[in-house]
C-alpha cells in the first residue's frame, strides 16, 4: 500500500491515476446507495414506536461516523505530510476536509429531524450532539485558516499542525462533553432509546455507509485533481496536459 | 464625490469577497460563543431559554465588535486612509460607506444566523421572529458606533481590546432595548416599544457617528 | 504657494514654488523633511505660520488645494489583498479622477510592473510596491506633487524612468516637492533647495 | 540560553508595563463582560447566580482569547520574530517565556479580579475560593493552547477572528470543568475532581502546546 | 559556504564566501534578493539544493551557523514602545551575547543616534530607526553579515560610517553578504557579485 503511495506520491504521475478511479469509486457509491436505500426505506420493518420517522437513521448515522472517521483520516494524511514535507499527502488533506464538514453537517441536520419528533426539540445538548457540533468548528477552523493563507505551501503546513493538534483535543473535548453532560443528567435525553438494530436495519446501515465512503473517495480525488492543476499550473506536465486537452478540444 | 463613495463601499465588498474567511469568522464566532454558554451553564432547556436573549445579543454585540478592528485598521497601515483624508470629497460620506460595507459583510450574517441558535435555546417561533427584528434594527447602531471607537484607536497596539473599552459602554442601550424586546415577546408582551427605541437609537446614530468617526480619524492618523 | 515659519522642528522656513518649479528638501535622517510634507498636505497642522495656495490659506480653500494635490509618502496606501490594478483604480477614483484598466496598465507598463498586475501585491517585493503605488504619476493630472522619497529601495532603470517622469511633468507646468538621499538629475526651469539641519 | 529566556520575558513585561492601557483592556473587557449579562437577563439574584460560573468562566475565557492577537502580532510586523527565529535558542523555550509574559499581564488580573465579579452574581463565598483557584489552574492551559492559534495566524488579515475560530473550540474542556468546579462547590459537592483534571489539562498543554507554537512560528515566518 | 539551485526564483546559483570576503547580491526589483538572503538565514527552506556552513550542511549545525551570523531584513526588529537602548540590549542578549548600557551607548553615538538613545523608537524619523537596527553592527563579532538593503534611506554621512565599519569587518576575516540599490564603495579582499536578474 504505502510503497504504492510512494510510487504515485509524486501529482503529475497520480493525476492520471486519480482520473482513473474516480469512475469506480463514483459508481460503487451509487450501486450501493441505490441497494442500502432500498433495504432502508422497503425491507426493513416499521418501528412499533417510533414510526417510519426511524428511517433517517440510515443517513444519520452513517453519516455521524462518517464525520468523524473522515476527520482522523484527514488528520493521518496531514501528519504524513509535514513528516515527509510531500505536497501529495497535503493536498489529500484539504480535499478531504470539505466532504467531512458536510458529513457532519448531514449528521446535525438529520439528527435534528428526527429529535424533532423524538424529543420535540429540534436541538437539546446531548453529549453526542454537542461534540459532533464541536467537531463540525473543529473542521471549519481547518478550512478557514487553510483558506486564509495564500501561499499554498504555507497553508498546507499550518493546516496539518493545527488537524494534528485537534486531533490531540478531540478525545479529550469528547470525553469533558460526555462528563458535563452526565453531571446535568435528568433533564437530558438519551439516544439509547433507538430501536433493537435489528440485522436488516444493520445491513442497510452498513451499505449506506460503505456509499458514502465510495462517495467520499471519489469526491477527495476530483478536488485533488482540481487543487493538483491549480497548485501546479506553472509546471511544465499541467502546461503540456492543458496544450494536449486544448489540441483534442 | 457619489463615485468616491460608490468606489469605497465597492472596494470593501470585493476585499470581503477575496477573503470570504473574514465574513465567515464572524459568523462562527457567533456561532461559538452562543454555544459556549450552554457548556458553562448546562443544558436545561428551560434555564437556556430563559436566558437566550441575553446570551444572544450579548454574543451578537461581541461578534461585531470584534470584527470592529478590521474597519479601519488595513486602510491605515497600509496608508489608503491618508489618501482617503487628503481626498477632495466630504469624509463623513465615506465612513458611511465604509460602515455600510462592514455591517453587510459582518452585521448582516449575524442576524440571519440567529434564528438558528435561537433553536438551540428552545426558543419559540415568534420569539425568534423578534430576535431577527431586533437585530436587524440594532446592530447598525452597533456598526456605526463601533467605528467612532475603531478610528479613534487607530495605532494603538492591541487596540482589539481598547475599541471594546471604548465602545461597549455605548452599546448597552442597544443591548437592553433588543433582549428587552425578545424577553418581552417571550413573556407574550408585545415588543413595539422596545423594536421602534431601538429603530430611533440607529437612526440618531446614523445622524451623529459618521462626523463623529471623520473626526476621530482626523485626529488620528495626524 | 508659500509656507512661514514652524517651531517643532524648524522655524522661519520660508518659499514659493511657481508653476515648473520643483522644490528638493534635503537634509539627514530626522532633518523634518516627512514631517514638513505631511504638514503640507494638511496632515498635521503647523504650530505656527501658514501655507497659502495660490494666495488663499490652505486651510480654507482645502478642497481646492487638495484638488490639485497628489502625495506619496513613504507609506505606499495599497491594499495587500487587491491587485496593482485593482488597487490603483480604487486610489484614482477616490482622488475624485477617473482610470480605465488600459489607462492603469499602460501606467504599470510604464514603470515596469505590467508583469505583477494582476497578483496580489501582497507578493511583491518592497521596490515592486514602490513601483505601483507610484504609477499613479502616470494616470493624474495634478499640479503639485509631493513624494517622500520616492527613489528610496527602487533599481536604478526605474528611477531613470521616473526622473523622466518627473521632468515631463514639471515641463508642462507641473510643480514637485521631492525629499530624497539618492542625488538623482532632475531639470527643472527654476530648481530650488531647502536644507533642513537638526 | 537561560539569559536569552529571561530576557524575552523582561522584554515583554517591560513593553506591557509602557503600555499599561493593554492590561487594564483585559481586565475591563473581563470586566464589562460580565456585567453586560445582568443587563441582558434581568437582576434577579437566583438566576444570576445560577448562571454565574458559566458567564464568569465564558467572560474570562473570551477575555483571554482577545489578548491573544497581541501575543505575536507586534514581533512579526517589526521583524523581531525573525530575529528570535535566527537566535541560537531553542525556540519552544522561547515561546514559553513569551506565554508566561502574557499569562502575567493578561491572565492573572482576571484571576485576581474574578471573585469582586463573582460577588455581583451573588455567589457564596466557597464558591468564590473555587472560582479563583480554578481560574488559577485553567487560564495557563487557555494561554497555552492560545499560543498556538496566535501562531498559525499570523500575517492573516482578520485574525482576530481567526483565532476564536481555531482555538475557541479547544478551550471547551477548560470551560467545562473550571465552570463545571464552581457549580460543584455551589451546589456543595467537592470540587477536587474538576480541579485537579483542569491541572492536568494545564500540565499536558505546557508539555506539548510550546512545541506546536515553535513549528507554527517557523511556518507563518517562512 | 555554497548554495545549490533554488527552483522558485532562481536557480543553479552557486558561490563560496571567504573569510574576508563580500558578496553583493545585485538585480532589478523582484529578482529575489530578499528572498535569497532568507533562504541564507534559515528562514525560509529552499525548494531544492542546499547551504553549507563550513563544509557542514546549515540545517545540521545550525545552532553554530547562528552563533556566527548577524542579519538584518528590511524590517528593523525594533519595538516602537522601547528606547534605541532597550531595544538594542534585548536583541543582543537574545542574539546571545551580553552588551551593557555605555557600549551600546557608543554604538549609537558610532551611527549618530546618540541623541535618541533615550527616545520611544516611535518617535524617530525613518532613517533614524534604521540606524538604530543598524548599530547592532558595533556590538557583536559576528563572523557572517547579511545585510538587506542597508543603505536605503539613510543619509550620506552615515552611509560613509556604515561602509567603513563594514570595510573594518572584512579586514578582519568577517564575511558579508550584501544587497542594495545605490552603488558603494567597500573594499574587500575578495569581493564577489551575484546578479539575480528577473
Ligand atoms: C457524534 C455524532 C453522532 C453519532 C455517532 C450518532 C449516532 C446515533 C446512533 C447510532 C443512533 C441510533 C440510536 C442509538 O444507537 O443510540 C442515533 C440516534 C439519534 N440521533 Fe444521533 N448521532 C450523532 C449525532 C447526532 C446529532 C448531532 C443529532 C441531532 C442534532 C442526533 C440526533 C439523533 C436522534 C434524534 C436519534 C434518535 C434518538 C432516539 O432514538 O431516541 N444525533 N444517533
Ligand atoms: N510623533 C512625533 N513625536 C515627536 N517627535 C517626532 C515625531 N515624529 C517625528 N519626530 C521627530 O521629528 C524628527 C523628524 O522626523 P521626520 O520623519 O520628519 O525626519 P525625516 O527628515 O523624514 O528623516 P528621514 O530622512 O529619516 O525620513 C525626527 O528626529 C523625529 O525624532
Ligand atoms: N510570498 C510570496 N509568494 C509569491 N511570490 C513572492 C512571495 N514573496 C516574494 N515573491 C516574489 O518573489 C520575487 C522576489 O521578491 P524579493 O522580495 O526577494 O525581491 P527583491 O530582490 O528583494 O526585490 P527588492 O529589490 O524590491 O527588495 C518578487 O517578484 C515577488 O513577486
Ligand atoms: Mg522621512
Ligand atoms: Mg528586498
Amino acid at each position: 500500500m504505502n510503497i504504492n503511495w510512494f510510487k504515485y506520491s509524486s501529482p503529475q504521475t497520480f493525476y492520471p491515476l486519480a482520473g482513473r478511479m474516480i469512475p469506480w469509486f463514483a459508481w460503487a457509491a451509487s450501486i450501493f446507495a441505490v441497494i442500502g436505500l432500498y433495504i432502508s426505506f422497503f425491507i426493513a420493518p416499521t418501528d412499533f414506536q417510533q414510526g417510519e420517522a426511524y428511517r433517517i437513521i440510515f443517513v444519520h448515522v452513517p453519516a455521524a461516523w462518517m464525520s468523524m472517521f473522515i476527520y482522523m483520516v484527514m488528520a493521518g494524511w496531514a501528519a504524513l505530510g509535514l513528516s515527509l514535507n510531500a505536497r501529495l499527502p497535503a493536498m489529500m488533506a484539504q480535499a478531504l476536509a470539505p466532504t467531512g464538514a458536510i458529513f457532519t453537517l448531514l449528521a446535525l441536520v438529520t439528527g435534528s429531524f428526527w429529535g424533532k419528533p423524538m424529543w420535540g426539540a429540534w436541538w437539546v445538548w446531548d453529549a453526542r450532539l454537542t461534540s459532533e457540533l464541536i467537531l463540525l468548528f473543529l473542521y471549519l477552523g481547518f478550512i478557514a485558516l487553510q483558506s486564509s493563507i495564500d501561499d499554498p505551501r504555507k497553508a498546507d503546513k499550518a493546516g496539518a499542525l493545527l488537524a494534528l493538534v485537534g486531533v490531540v483535543n478531540v478525545p479529550i473535548i469528547y470525553f469533558s462533553v460526555k462528563w458535563w453532560n452526565t453531571l446535568h443528567q435528568g433533564s437530558t435525553i438519551s439516544m439509547g432509546a433507538a430501536p433493537k438494530m435489528v440485522t436488516t436495519m444493520l445491513l442497510g446501515m452498513l451499505l449506506m455507509a460503505l456509499a458514502f465512503w465510495m462517495y467520499t473517495i471519489a469526491v477527495a480525488l476530483m478536488r485533488v485533481r482540481c487543487i493538483m492543476l491549480e497548485r501546479e499550473r506553472a509546471s511544465d506536465w499541467v502546461k503540456e496536459r492543458s496544450l494536449s486537452a486544448g489540441g483534442n478540444a | 464625490m457619489n463615485r468616491a463613495w460608490v468606489t469605497i463601499f465597492k472596494r470593501d465588498i470585493l476585499l470581503a469577497l477575496r477573503r470570504r474567511s473574514d465574513v465567515a469568522t464572524t459568523l462562527f464566532f457567533f456561532l461559538i460563543v452562543a454555544s459556549l454558554f450552554p457548556l458553562g451553564i448546562g443544558p436545561e432547556p428551560a434555564v437556556l431559554s430563559s436566558i437566550a436573549p441575553g446570551v444572544l445579543w450579548v454574543a451578537a454585540l461581541l461578534a461585531g465588535m470584534l470584527s470592529l478592528t478590521r474597519m479601519f485598521a488595513s486602510d491605515f497601515s497600509d496608508g489608503s486612509l491618508e489618501q482617503m483624508l487628503i481626498a477632495p470629497q466630504p469624509l463623513p460620506m465615506l465612513v458611511i460607506a465604509k460602515v455600510l460595507a462592514h455591517w453587510i459583510v459582518c452585521g448582516l450574517p449575524v442576524v440571519l444566523l440567529a434564528p438558528m441558535i435561537g433553536l438551540q435555546y428552545a426558543l419559540p417561533n415568534d420569539a425568534l421572529l423578534v430576535l431577527v427584528l431586533s437585530l436587524l434594527l440594532g446592530t447598525p447602531a452597533l456598526s456605526l458606533i463601533g467605528a467612532i471607537g475603531a478610528a479613534l484607536t487607530l495605532g494603538v497596539r492591541g487596540s482589539g481590546l481598547l475599541i471594546a473599552l471604548l465602545v461597549l459602554p455605548l452599546y448597552i442601550p442597544v443591548l437592553i432595548f433588543g433582549a428587552g424586546a425578545v424577553a418581552a415577546s417571550q413573556h407574550g408582551m408585545s415588543a413595539e416599544a422596545h423594536l421602534s427605541l431601538l429603530a430611533a437609537f440607529s437612526l440618531l446614530s446614523l445622524v451623529l457617528a459618521p462626523f463623529a468617526t471623520a473626526a476621530a480619524l482626523r485626529i488620528s492618523v495626524e | 504657494m508659500c509656507i512661514r515659519g514652524d517651531r517643532l522642528l524648524f522655524r522661519h522656513i520660508r518659499f514659493t514654488l511657481k508653476p515648473g518649479g520643483l522644490l528638493y528638501v534635503l537634509g539627514d535622517n530626522g532633518s523634518g523633511k516627512s514631517s514638513l510634507l505631511r504638514l503640507l498636505c494638511g496632515l498635521m497642522q503647523p504650530e505656527s505660520g501658514s501655507i497659502c495656495w495660490q494666495g488663499e490659506q490652505v486651510k480654507h480653500v482645502l478642497e481646492v488645494f487638495q484638488a490639485n494635490l497628489l502625495y506619496i509618502g513613504h507609506l505606499n496606501g495599497l491594499k495587500e489583498d487587491l491587485s496593482p490594478i485593482e488597487n490603483l483604480q480604487a486610489s484614482m477614483r477616490l482622488a475624485g479622477d477617473h482610470a480605465d484598466k488600459p489607462d492603469v496598465l499602460d501606467a504599470l507598463e510604464a514603470i515596469g510592473v505590467g508583469r505583477c498586475a494582476n497578483l496580489p501585491v501582497r507578493v511583491l517585493s518592497q521596490g515592486q510596491k514602490r513601483r505601483v503605488a507610484l504609477a499613479r504619476l502616470w494616470l493624474t493630472e495634478r499640479k503639485l506633487w509631493i513624494l517622500d522619497e520616492p527613489f528610496a529601495t527602487l533599481d536604478s532603470t526605474s528611477i531613470d524612468v521616473l526622473v523622466a517622469r518627473i521632468n515631463h511633468h514639471l515641463n508642462n507646468d507641473g510643480m514637485a516637492i521631492i525629499t530624497t538621499h539618492q542625488d538623482v538629475a532632475i531639470s527643472a526651469q527654476s530648481t530650488q533647495v531647502l536644507r533642513l539641519d537638526i
